[in-house]
């Protein structure tokens, strides 16, 4: 760490955010009516007195320069007072009183390469993670598999109907920081062997008995390897978690052909109409495969071709799985249902069929 | 140029999506971090293998987080990335931002960074994407001098973040900007001094629509919900069938507690049994309203799934009326009991979710002094493993 | 054991079924059409050939004599051809060909103290267990019991409508062989106290490794007691399954003042409409309180009102509380919701309410 | 008359329900233990404690079972019933007897044993309640000798039973009362010689109506189910509504699958989602009755709760031609692996249910024999801690 400046700020939080409001919403905060979608990537939303707020959203890689800033400010300034703002999953709104600016707006915007989409349009931005641009621990890229999968999927984005919202999310190892468990659709880096062991540092770099102690599965125990304090991974009790990786970096798990991503699907997040659901099992493992991540971009394709086919209106994945039965949903997707499939984790026997409740 | 050839991230500047790879473009001639990383990231491309490793703790005077350190395993090929930290600075509430706010960040970040971003990180932060430590601390005075500060990283309170609510929703039920905001000055200390057993998060979402997810990623979610009559305009329903809406099958049946009738000519809704759930709301915005007696469904517990399983946040206090200053202050007690009881009995790495799993939810209410409510349970035990008290336990428990 | 006989039969399993069918029934089976339900305790099937076979179903205390047997041997006799059979749970049934038979019968049952009822009618026979009568471990009675609620919801036993069957179990102890944990309302003997131990006998009377692996909270460790080897429990960890009594009875838990009776509802097992079903805890506690239990009656009792009260057509009790929720089944009926009513076992989060789907 | 007063006892002759305290009245002037038995029971009225013990292990010649040895540890103040343990005798398939046999089984219990009974044990048999060590083998001899033989008890398979299906029943699938007979006899040694970790119970029924409670009662439930169409008589279910019947609100509503459709004239059911509930049939049974192609499911592993809480049995096999001889010899051969399985697995005192949950239900097929389908779960796994197999596992799987 490098000396600190004479006069330190420290602990100021963050900026108040009124000073990013644009006037529209100061007057309307709290008194908002209703909201209409216009077309997809537009709404505006009506206030009390009348007044009217255009959004104006528009796809955003996530990981974007300075020089994209620059440029959502210059457009900013030019249709919308300078006013802007970021969504949840990482899509970017111009807030415009001027409903005159809207399409000159999205011409901009698609001239620049950030077509403008995701309100009203059932597949938003993929919500991701580092991936190889940034963590350590990835088992998979995050932004390359993103890209491929929303090249394939921007008719969704730009407004074909879909039954519902698809949430699409990918986290490139089990940390999930995408947070992934809940989404109608999630890519998974995973891990499938059990870690090296660099027994060389290891007594060095990590503290045993933290290792040791990381593990959900109790797969590691102390052991001397030629002289050296170390550990030694019980393989069939290692389910690759990288828990203990995340403590001791002398246990590496990233392998270029035991590496790959594998899908959920049936998550869900909101209340609406049925209570939020963890995602499912729906394929175990697809391989890495640098830059477009073909089978990735087919498979998520193939479930959302089956979903649109059968669901009914207003059905997320999930709830139109749970619908159907999951016995229908690898039927009709012709995914193939092994022993992976099958819970054998804490909880397992709360998911087998405790009922005769079958279709056949 | 970058050091090397990319053809591989070059496939990735094909497509209609906006383009990561074609960002690493905008930046790479001016700055050579971006050189080594696009090179590294085609040596992982081929090589189908990351090649990040993390190492000795980096950070900013006096903060223990906000700070990702990040170096390279090819230092040698890629110098410019040996370090490659990331900085995570709270964003304001709800992601909100003038165009002259976005400038002086990229000026900052250009100065000290590789002018490389991600709005936003998965937390809500603004995530500066690849820092030398020595850049550390100039940057970070520069920030605060324009008025941004760290976010979190490590076992602290993480950055708190909302929806936009009453910004910009006409669902809001309570001011979710606004109490983002007082949560994060109130709790600075907890945020940039670690001092927790792990991470605990704070997301505040307007309504059960939830759009920051927070049941799902936040050990403490705040949901706004309602307690009253939904608010019908039966004027605009009867708009809604006349333009063609099928109110019987997209709403009524729709319903996940069947408390809605339709006898073609108005809607009749059965609040007493109605769960909250948005959908009839949500599919005739112009019709139907949330209740007028707003506040929020405090629950508690998500995460990801390392290392007993993911979490969704269960029920801890059914309805709360957070537009109370009062109730809020409560909340806030209620809040740092939690913290006490975790610091307390929680283990190393710990969250709150498994915290309650582990030592049981009747515990910890006892714990931090809350009583048992049947809303925070789907369904009371199936098993007949009950612990009895005895009687002085009990008498304590008062 | 005894001496055996010369000539040992074994192994001969039971009689074959056949040579106890009615004649009626040996050409009808496999061939009925249809049932109706004539009246409380009565009904008939039709064959494909029009035949007609009456049931008339009494009560039964389960516990007989062989006093009854004669009695109902008799009584077969004089009806229906020496044919009778039981239930599942435990009632009597006489296979008549003559519908004229019918109220004869009836009769004779009634004045013998069987009176008919159960088909057609929610409440049948409590499906119970051993108690003081012959269990070692129960920590209630179960005859006691079962007569007197069953007393009480004679009329709907007797026909009196509820909104659907409603099954009652009773188990005098947590091992529950009246498999109560799929009833409408359970009735479950349960120790609230750790077990006492008997250091001088333990080591001649058990096997002290078997002692401390039954336990399932590993409650119970070795210990060297006055130079005796014994075990020692950890109060705080023990829930009073008496896993460790059944293992070595030098544990024993019976206790007068701290035995009791819990309340469990809502299981079904059928696969009727929803999914089978477990029971689950409404009343943590109720004092054992012979001959009559009156605190157990009245607590069935009002649970039984409040459902009459408030269920739909077809609704058991599950399907009714889903419907209407856990808190309103607790302040409907007045029952303290407790900090024992939160499950803290092993899928304990499963049972957490995960959404905000409540109802104010 | 008993020994003692039994006031409280006697307070449960009165009220309309039969009296258990009569019929020990009816026996006890002429047995002794009947006398003590109730003497016993009054002290534990008064005293709120049962006196019961288990002790040293009692039976008959070459079984291992069928005998709970039970005595008094109030030997010497009752010591008539010093040994009171139980016979368990294998009832008849769906306990149908006649006047006879009733009085063959009554004539021997007054010879042998306290002329007390129940009839049935929760498990099923005929349960004769006292008797001292010495009557139990010339009891079972007067018992074979009729043709009766003696059930369950200990780790062993116990006394199978069945619902009366196909005898009295127009909706039993399969011939749950001959099948029951054919697996008693077939596993007389598995019956009468406990060689497993733990108890198994079969139970048959033959519809998903479940009379015998097979999917929370048994390691092994057979329910009847069909696969082909409902049959409908339409003319019945008009006749239905002609006598008032809301078919509505009675059957559509109830559905759970949403797959009946009423329009005044007929009924319609989309039986490709019909779950085979039996809700519509049960409602409707002159109009409506499961289809022709009919057989099982067969489901795994319920039990009551000690020690890791109780389970209900869940698919194994989706469907199974119960009324085809060759799927039967399939299905012993299944049981078989089962067994072994368990035999070579199960911990002392684990039953097959609790098994399958330590050991993985993938492991479990494996070491059976049967491969994965997806109507074995009511959904795929939720937490991504996948146990990969290495290659040459999985080809050996195959
Ligand atoms: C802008 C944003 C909040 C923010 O502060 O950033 C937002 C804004 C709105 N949401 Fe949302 N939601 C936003 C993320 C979410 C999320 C979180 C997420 O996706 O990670 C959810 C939960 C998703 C889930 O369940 O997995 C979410 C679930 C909803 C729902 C419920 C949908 C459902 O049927 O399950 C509605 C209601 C609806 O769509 O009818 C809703 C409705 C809305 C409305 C219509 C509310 C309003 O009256 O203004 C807003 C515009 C909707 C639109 O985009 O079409 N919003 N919304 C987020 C935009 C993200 C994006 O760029 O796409
Ligand atoms: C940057 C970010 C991903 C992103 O690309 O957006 C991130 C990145 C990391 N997360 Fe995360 N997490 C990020 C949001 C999340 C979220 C989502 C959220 O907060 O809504 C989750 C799931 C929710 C939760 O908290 O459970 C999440 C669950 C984890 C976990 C698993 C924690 C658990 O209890 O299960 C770990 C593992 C750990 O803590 O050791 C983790 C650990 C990490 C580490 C620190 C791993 C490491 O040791 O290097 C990653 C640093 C990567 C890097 O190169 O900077 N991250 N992490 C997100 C933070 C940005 C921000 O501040 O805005
Ligand atoms: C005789 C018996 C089978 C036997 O082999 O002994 C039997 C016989 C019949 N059952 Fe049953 N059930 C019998 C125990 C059961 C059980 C087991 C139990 O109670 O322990 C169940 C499961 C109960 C549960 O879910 O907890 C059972 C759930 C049903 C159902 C489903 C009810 C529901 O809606 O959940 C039906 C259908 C109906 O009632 O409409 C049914 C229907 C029938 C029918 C109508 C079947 C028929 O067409 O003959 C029979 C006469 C019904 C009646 O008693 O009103 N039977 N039935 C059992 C009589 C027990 C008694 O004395 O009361
Ligand atoms: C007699 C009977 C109760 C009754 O009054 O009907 C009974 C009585 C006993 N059961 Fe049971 N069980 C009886 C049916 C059941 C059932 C119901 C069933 O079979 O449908 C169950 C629940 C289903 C199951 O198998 O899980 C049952 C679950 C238990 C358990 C718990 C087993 C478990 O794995 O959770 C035990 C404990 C044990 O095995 O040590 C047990 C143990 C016992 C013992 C042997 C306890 C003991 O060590 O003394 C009881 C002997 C009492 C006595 O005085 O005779 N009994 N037991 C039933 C057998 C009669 C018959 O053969 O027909
Ligand atoms: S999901 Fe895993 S690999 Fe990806 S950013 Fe988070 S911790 Fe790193
Ligand atoms: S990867 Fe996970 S399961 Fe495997 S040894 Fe490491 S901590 Fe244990
Ligand atoms: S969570 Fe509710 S209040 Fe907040 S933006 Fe979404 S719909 Fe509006
Ligand atoms: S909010 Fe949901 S539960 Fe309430 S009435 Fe509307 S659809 Fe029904
Ligand atoms: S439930 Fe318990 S006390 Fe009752 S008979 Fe069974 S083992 Fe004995
Ligand atoms: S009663 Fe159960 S929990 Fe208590 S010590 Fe005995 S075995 Fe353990
Ligand atoms: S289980 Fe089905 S077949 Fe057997 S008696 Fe009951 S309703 Fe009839
Ligand atoms: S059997 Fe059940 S699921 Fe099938 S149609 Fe009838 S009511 Fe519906």
């Amino acid at each position: 760490m490098s000396e600190a400046p004479a006069k330190r700020i420290t602990d100021i939080g963050p900026p108040h955010y009124e000073k990013f409001l644009p006037p529209m919403v100061k007057e309307n905060y709290g008194k908002w009516k209703f909201h209409e979608i216009v077309k997809p990537g537009v709404m505006f939303h009506q206030g009390e007195t009348g007044d009217k707020l255009f959004t104006v959203r528009a796809a955003s890689p996530r990981l974007i320069a300075v020089d994209t800033f620059r440029l959502f400010a210059d457009l900013a300034d030019k249709y919308c007072d300078g006013y802007l703002r970021f969504t949840s999953r990482n899509n970017v709104e111009f807030l415009l009183t001027e409903e005159a600016n809207i399409d000159p707006l999205i011409a901009d915007l698609d001239k620049e390469g950030f077509p403008v989409g995701s309100i009203g349009a059932p597949v938003s931005n993929i919500v991701h993670t580092q991936g190889w641009v940034h963590c350590h621990s990835a088992a998979t890229d995050a932004s390359g598999i993103v890209k491929a999968v929303m090249d394939d999927l921007m008719p969704y984005f730009q407004g074909k109907e879909l039954p519902a919202k698809t949430r699409v999310a990918l986290a490139c190892c089990l940390n999930m920081c995408g947070a992934v468990h809940c989404s109608d659709i999630a890519i998974l880096g995973i891990h499938t062997k059990p870690p090296a062991t660099n027994h060389d540092n290891l007594a060095k770099q990590c503290e045993i008995p933290t290792t040791v102690s990381s593990c959900p599965t109790g797969a590691i125990r102390t052991a001397d390897v030629d002289g050296k304090k170390s550990v030694e991974i019980q393989d069939d009790l290692c389910m690759y978690c990288a828990n203990c990786y995340t403590v001791c970096p002398a246990l590496p798990l990233n392998n270029p052909e035991t590496d790959g991503v594998s899908i959920w699907v049936g998550g869900k997040v909101s209340n609406a109409r049925s209570e939020p659901k963890f995602s499912k099992l729906a394929i175990p493992f697809l391989p890495n495969n640098p830059p477009r991540w073909p089978e990735v971009v087919e498979a998520v394709r193939n479930i959302i071709d089956v979903y649109a086919a059968g669901a009914r209106k207003y059905e997320r994945i999930g709830e139109w799985i749970e619908r159907i039965g999951w016995p229908k949903f690898f039927k009709l997707t012709g995914i193939e249902f092994t022993r992976y499939h099958i819970d054998d984790f804490k909880h397992a026997g709360w998911t087998y069929k405790r009922s005769t409740h079958l279709k056949f | 140029m970058a050091k090397r050839d990319t053809p591989m991230l070059d496939e990735l500047l094909k497509g209609p999506y906006p383009s990561f790879v074609k960002e690493l473009y905008k930046v790479q001639e001016r700055k050579p971090m971006v050189q080594d990383l696009l090179g590294q990231l085609e040596d992982s491309y081929e090589e189908r293998i990351g090649h990040w490793k993390h190492g000795g703790i980096v950070g900013v005077m006096g903060y223990g987080g906000g700070v990702i350190g990040r170096y390279s395993d090819l230092q040698e090929k890629y110098p410019a990335v040996a370090h490659f930290h990331t900085m995570r600075i709270n964003q304001p509430a709800a992601w909100f931002y003038t165009s002259d706010a976005l400038r002086t960040l990229a000026d900052i970040w250009e100065k000290h960074g590789s002018g490389l971003t991600n709005m936003h990180g998965s937390t809500g932060d603004i995530v500066l994407l690849g820092c030398k430590t020595d850049d550390l601390e100039p940057c970070f005075a520069d920030l605060t001098a324009a008025g941004f500060d760290l976010g979190g990283s490590g076992s602290c309170m993480r950055t708190p973040s909302c929806c936009l609510g009453k910004a910009r929703c006409e669902w809001a039920c309570y001011d979710t900007m606004k109490l983002c905001y007082e949560f994060t000055q109130e709790f600075q200390d907890e945020l940039h001094r670690p001092a927790f057993p792990y991470k605990f998060k704070f997301k505040f979402s307007g309504c059960p629509n939830d759009c920051v997810a927070s049941i799902a990623r936040a050990d403490m979610s705040l949901i706004g919900t309602w307690k009253d009559e939904i608010q019908v305009d039966q004027a605009a329903v009867a708009d809604y069938a006349k333009g063609g809406m099928d109110i019987v099958s997209d709403v009524v049946m729709n319903c996940p507690s069947k408390c809605i009738k339709y006898n073609g000519n108005g809607i009749e809704i059965d609040d007493h049994e109605c769960v909250h759930c948005m959908h009839c709301i949500n599919a005739m915005p112009k019709a139907l309203a949330p209740g007028k007696e707003r506040g929020a469904t405090i629950l508690l517990g998500s995460k990801a799934p390392i290392m007993e399983g993911a979490l969704l946040s269960s029920v801890l206090v059914p309805f709360i009326d957070l537009n109370d200053e009062d109730e809020i202050e409560d909340l806030k007690e209620l809040i740092g009991n939690i913290w006490d009881f975790w610091d307390e009995h929680g283990r190393n790495r710990e969250r709150v979710g498994e915290l309650i799993q582990r030592v049981g939810m009747a515990t910890f209410l006892d714990g931090i002094g809350l009583d048992p409510e049947p809303e925070m349970v789907s369904a009371p035990r199936d098993n007949p493993y009950i612990f009895f008290q005895d009687e002085e336990e009990e008498e304590d428990d008062e």
